[in-house]
């Protein structure tokens, strides 16, 4: 396809990598709720069911179960496909047969089985989405083995990381702040990119502060970032993309080049995925380190659909700005 | 398996359902246009399957009955005695919302007192708490019944499944109301289930399975008030499918263009409230100036509830992480309006 | 809704069938024997199950339909023309077991090959696959038909639930296989389920619902043949019930003192091995003399895979996390001694 | 009743305790598989239909769903469910009910509903359990907002806990270990004891290097604790007790006495509950950090039937041993 001169939205990205990638392989099927002549609550499977039918793309009951399930049915018999949630919150009736078949199944079976499946859903909130249409739970999948957890930042990102996805032959749960979906356009210019799962990428370079984050916590970086190089601190920003396995080489780069972290994400802060990259730094690059690791995550609750109470709980580019500068300073 | 027909409805009781549905009306109108003038910032309603709700939960023993309502049973909640003032406090995310201070989205009743669930987004969640709800009144000896509500597309949920089967295996006192109106956002029954009828899945249960239209009041206060002394009687759980119109999109935020303009046409003219309103007219219940003042005052009332909500404060921000665990200070609800002292929707007077 | 009868099966087959339900019974003994000894440390098998399942399998087309067994279904993978020998590598957790490499528990199967998927402990998480199974073959426009066994507790959750009914909305080519002993491990039918037969659980989904005695190959066979059928030719799925008796307690890990003595020799009376037998003999099928020569030379079999098996080495710790994701080397399987050289199960000759 | 002379095993104060509660408090009810007649697969329940009749001791159909969901109803109602899972293996299909309903219900009613459950099931490998048998999975529950999670490692512990749980108003996700059910037994004489959720318990004293861990973790540092002595280095082990929300304060008081610590736990190493231990210490105890801070946890994969597999992803006392020997050389 010819890019737009203004670029594309990440919910158009997706949509025509979803295209391109069913078309270019007869085995990827999308399944989930309003996919089909709805086009997703979201539209980023929009026109998918007119072009390749209503079995290739399966408006399915609503069964979280079974949409996980059969996914991973028809995976083991040839097929790659994209099973959708309507919303990361409503992933949680299927967390079984995603951490309990989907993860296992190779292992289980010594190699023998495969599950190429993508589980696609929206995430993320200061969407007024309320407590079931705002959670960021990434972390409930990067602690179980066999599974691989993305976040894309950027349409181009999102483009590409949903191509290696569907391409990779194990499953990989794959989050989309819906925040992003329409937030700003880019120019992918090109439509074949796979970026490979597992590597981080340097959104901004900046030799005080190392911001390590991926998905919305990108944007609320490069905002506190550009205020404090007003004040003259110049912050690193490393984009994990995959949440997990996150790319330690990378981080550890990082880390040698500032020697002062802040790790930054949406999900809750206990036990979130900055939890994990914290307790690596303080183990293997502890004399790296000039200063304390510093977390920002959301405030350990539920997000609530009245606007006062949820930007309390969120992180916000002020907040990323105060603990860039008191790194900056320590 | 089907349900004998029950005790013919009193008239008194078919008029005050009628009064409760035109307000749920007026009050659905109001928050539609509030949504339009983006000063509530989502609406969800149940335009078409009012009478199915209030006649439903007309058959319930208020206070003593628990409800287990979802997000489109603004009837059942009116019906049970919440005031349109709350559900205004709520749409409008208000710290004073008694049901969630302003943290769930619009029509997310809870009420201890009036014994109303707390509803979740969570398709067919609360299937399961409503039949937990009647084995506490089994292991307690009380005869309490559990009534839940649910559409057509939450029959789908395995939590569904385990919950009829449960209740079903120890005959528990639940009331099973799918309000079917035939679509799931935008996923028609036909994609949702192989059946003619969610009733079908009763025999599933050796449960009675009932349909009847759900815009029919003394059709719907009939079977429901059969399955609610059934289930008080030790006789075990019953299925009662409510068939109902989906007259508005599914939400604010649906464009409803998977739908013909014949299927929404279709729906509206299916709307129960013209209905209901000429069989009191006919039995001399209601004189259509009685009738005209009913609607203007109702809708008075509702915008009247709107200005108070209105004049209202949000949630202050540092209030967000309260009530995640036990020891907070009481929440201590709203303060109704006058017009509401001894207010009990449609069991009122 | 009831399955109209099948075909009458080959009387070669019925003779076939015993034959994988003798070597299934003797594997099964030696096993119990096995964990007894300590050499094992766990056993479960199906004693009681074996004819139902050897009998339905019967009833694919193997390598072409694709096979979702349960824990119990032993009989349905020797007949499938899964050997002793690997079952022994399993049970004895060596590393050459090609079905887990000695990582799930005994029974656990998976075979790409003979196109049975791998068996999780996890009740009826298998179901939805089968039913993604179904459906790839509908994307892939090929007619296999998929299979999938599961026990009467299995039928109360949730994944069960939601597997039939999109099978049966898209009429996708699943047979759902009930192996009802009329208990999960202590939990009796009665408070698993409120109706009298699994089968009366079809009418929920519009399928066909059919129960017949699992101890009678004959009308197995027939039962299944039909499902089988009509789910190639695009009918849909159906769900059949095969009624059978548990005659071992749940496990090696289990005392089996929640049914009475009366309980436990009732399950042993209904063993299904002496009916078939029976039947063989009457027809002229099979004589005294070389019955016992095949449950002879069946237990000098399994006890010559048994000492094969034992030889094996268990797997390296370096192992341990192969296989976590793609592109580490193959396993590479077993390799199984020359008389399994051709070896189908009940499909051979 | 009265205390056999040799002490008892941690079931036997886990059923002594259920019992205990059921007789001081109607509303406590169990619920779950095989829990009734059979008394559990682990005799946790043992002979408690038989005393409180077989509604409140239900045996349920295989429903995890409805068996979390009806307690949440229940406790709605004013019982105090006890919901027992056979293994947390298969808690995985009533994640939603515990997540997205429990965890919920109190904050979303702004304080008006109260979910009074414990969620218990056994935990743990080294049995030969196999994939579906063996798993820690604590931290699927300690990264959400509203739930506690506790995993006792002594008999009385277990009971003192429990019966906290029970008595608490909000929901509580009981792990108890498999590996610790019978082995060794404890004198318990206070059959009245509430241990408060969220407070550890310093379990050995010793200045050089501090394990912190819970569960079964306790008795791998005991073992490597006594090896360590006999070379002479000092170990205090800290047993949390408490999964999350963990005694920060205690953790805080054993850092400073030591400043060299190894978190130690059962469930897999990455963004595991010792993440978090270790990232709180790295962001707000930098400076009384003498050492890196070294985890120990299983190694990042499901756990197999067969033994050498198995060893090789489980801590054990000798790893533990030589971390420690490490952080007191460091
Ligand atoms: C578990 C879960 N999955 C998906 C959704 C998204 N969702 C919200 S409403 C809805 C349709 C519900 O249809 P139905 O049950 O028929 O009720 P109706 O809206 O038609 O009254 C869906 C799929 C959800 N809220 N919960
Ligand atoms: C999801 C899940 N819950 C609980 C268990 C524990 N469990 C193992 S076997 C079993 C009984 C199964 O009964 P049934 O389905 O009738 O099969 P049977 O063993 O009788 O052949 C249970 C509850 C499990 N394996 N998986
Ligand atoms: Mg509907
Ligand atoms: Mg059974």
């Amino acid at each position: 396809m010819t890019e737009p001169a203004a670029g594309r939205t990440m919910v158009q990205v997706l949509n025509d990598t979803l295209r391109a990638e069913m078309a270019r392989d007869p085995a990827v099927v999308v399944l989930g709720q309003d996919v089909g002549l709805k086009g997703g609550v979201f539209k980023v499977t929009a026109g998918l069911q007119a072009e390749f039918g209503p079995m290739r793309v399966l408006d399915t009951p609503i069964s979280e179960i079974v949409i996980a399930g059969a996914a991973i049915g028809a995976a083991m018999m040839g097929l790659r496909p994209v099973a959708e949630f309507q919303f990361a919150d409503y992933m949680h009736p299927a967390y079984d047969q995603i951490v309990n078949q989907a993860a296992t199944m190779r292992w289980r079976s010594v190699g023998a089985w495969s599950v190429p499946v993508v589980f696609r859903a929206p995430c993320g909130g200061g969407v007024r989405g309320g407590v079931y249409h705002s959670q960021s739970i990434e972390a409930l999948y990067g602690h179980i083995p066999g599974l691989r957890v993305v976040v894309p930042a950027t349409p181009r990102d999102a483009g590409g990381l949903l191509r290696a996805a569907i391409r990779d032959d194990d499953p990989v749960v794959f989050f989309e702040h819906k925040g992003l979906y329409r937030r700003g356009r880019e120019l992918v210019t090109d439509d074949s990119e796979v970026i490979p799962l597992g590597l981080a990428r340097l959104d901004r370079q900046g030799g005080d502060v190392s911001v390590i984050t991926y998905g919305l916590g990108v944007h609320l970086a490069r905002e506190a970032a550009e205020r404090c190089a007003a004040g003259g601190v110049e912050t690193e920003i490393l984009d994990l993309r995959t949440v997990s396995p996150f790319d330690r080489e990378a981080v550890a780069r990082s880390v040698a080049r500032t020697g002062k972290v802040l790790l930054l994400h949406e999900a809750n802060r206990t036990m979130g995925p900055a939890a994990e990259i914290a307790a690596f730094i303080a183990e293997e690059l502890f004399t790296e380190l000039d200063a304390p690791v510093l977390r920002i995550g959301a405030g350990d609750c539920h997000l609530p659909y009245n606007a006062p109470e949820e930007a309390a709980i969120l992180p916000d580019a002020g907040g990323v700005a105060e603990a860039i500068r008191r790194l900056a300073a320590y | 398996m089907s349900v004998p027909d029950g005790p013919p409805i009193r008239e008194d009781l078919l008029l005050r359902i009628y009064r409760v549905a035109v307000l749920t009306r007026a009050l659905d109108h109001q928050l539609w246009l509030l949504t339009r003038q983006g000063r509530a910032g989502f609406v969800l309603t149940g335009r078409g399957q009012e009478i199915a709700q209030i006649a439903s939960a007309a058959a319930m023993r208020r206070g003593h009955d628990s409800a287990w309502p979802y997000y489109r049973d603004m009837g059942v909640g009116l019906a049970l005695g919440v005031t349109p003032y709350e559900i205004m406090l709520g749409a409008l995310a208000r710290a004073a919302d008694p049901h969630s201070g302003g943290r769930q989205l619009t029509m997310h009743l809870s009420s201890p007192s009036l014994r109303i669930g707390s509803i979740s987004s969570a398709i067919a969640a609360h299937l399961p708490h409503a039949v937990g709800a009647a084995y506490a009144a089994r292991v307690r000896g009380d005869d309490s019944v559990a009534l839940c509500w649910f559409g057509d597309g939450a029959a789908s949920e395995g939590a569904t499944h385990e919950a009829m089967n449960l209740a079903a295996v120890h005959r528990l006192p639940v009331v099973f109301i799918c309000e079917n109106n035939g679509i799931a956002i935008s996923v028609p029954l036909a994609l949702q289930m192989p059946v003619e009828r969610v009733s079908d899945r009763a025999a599933a249960y050796a449960m009675p399975g009932v349909s009847v239209d759900g815009t029919d009041a003394e059709a719907v206060y009939a079977v429901t008030r059969t399955a609610v002394e059934r289930a008080r009687g030790g006789e075990g759980p019953s299925l009662l499918e409510l068939r109902v119109p989906r007259i508005t999109p599914h939400s604010s935020q649906d464009d409803d263009a998977y739908r013909s303009d014949e299927q929404r046409a279709a729906a509206a003219a299916a709307d129960p409230l013209p209905r209901l309103r000429e069989t009191l007219v006919e039995r001399g219940l209601l004189s259509l100036d009685e009738d005209d003042r009913l609607v203007r005052e109702t809708r008075e009332q509702v915008v009247a509830d709107e200005d108070l909500a209105l004049a209202m404060p949000a949630p202050p921000p540092e209030r967000a992480r309260r009530w995640l665990h036990a020891g907070d200070p009481p929440h201590g609800g709203a303060v109704l309006p006058a017009r509401y002292a001894g207010w009990a929707g449609v069991f009122g007077d």
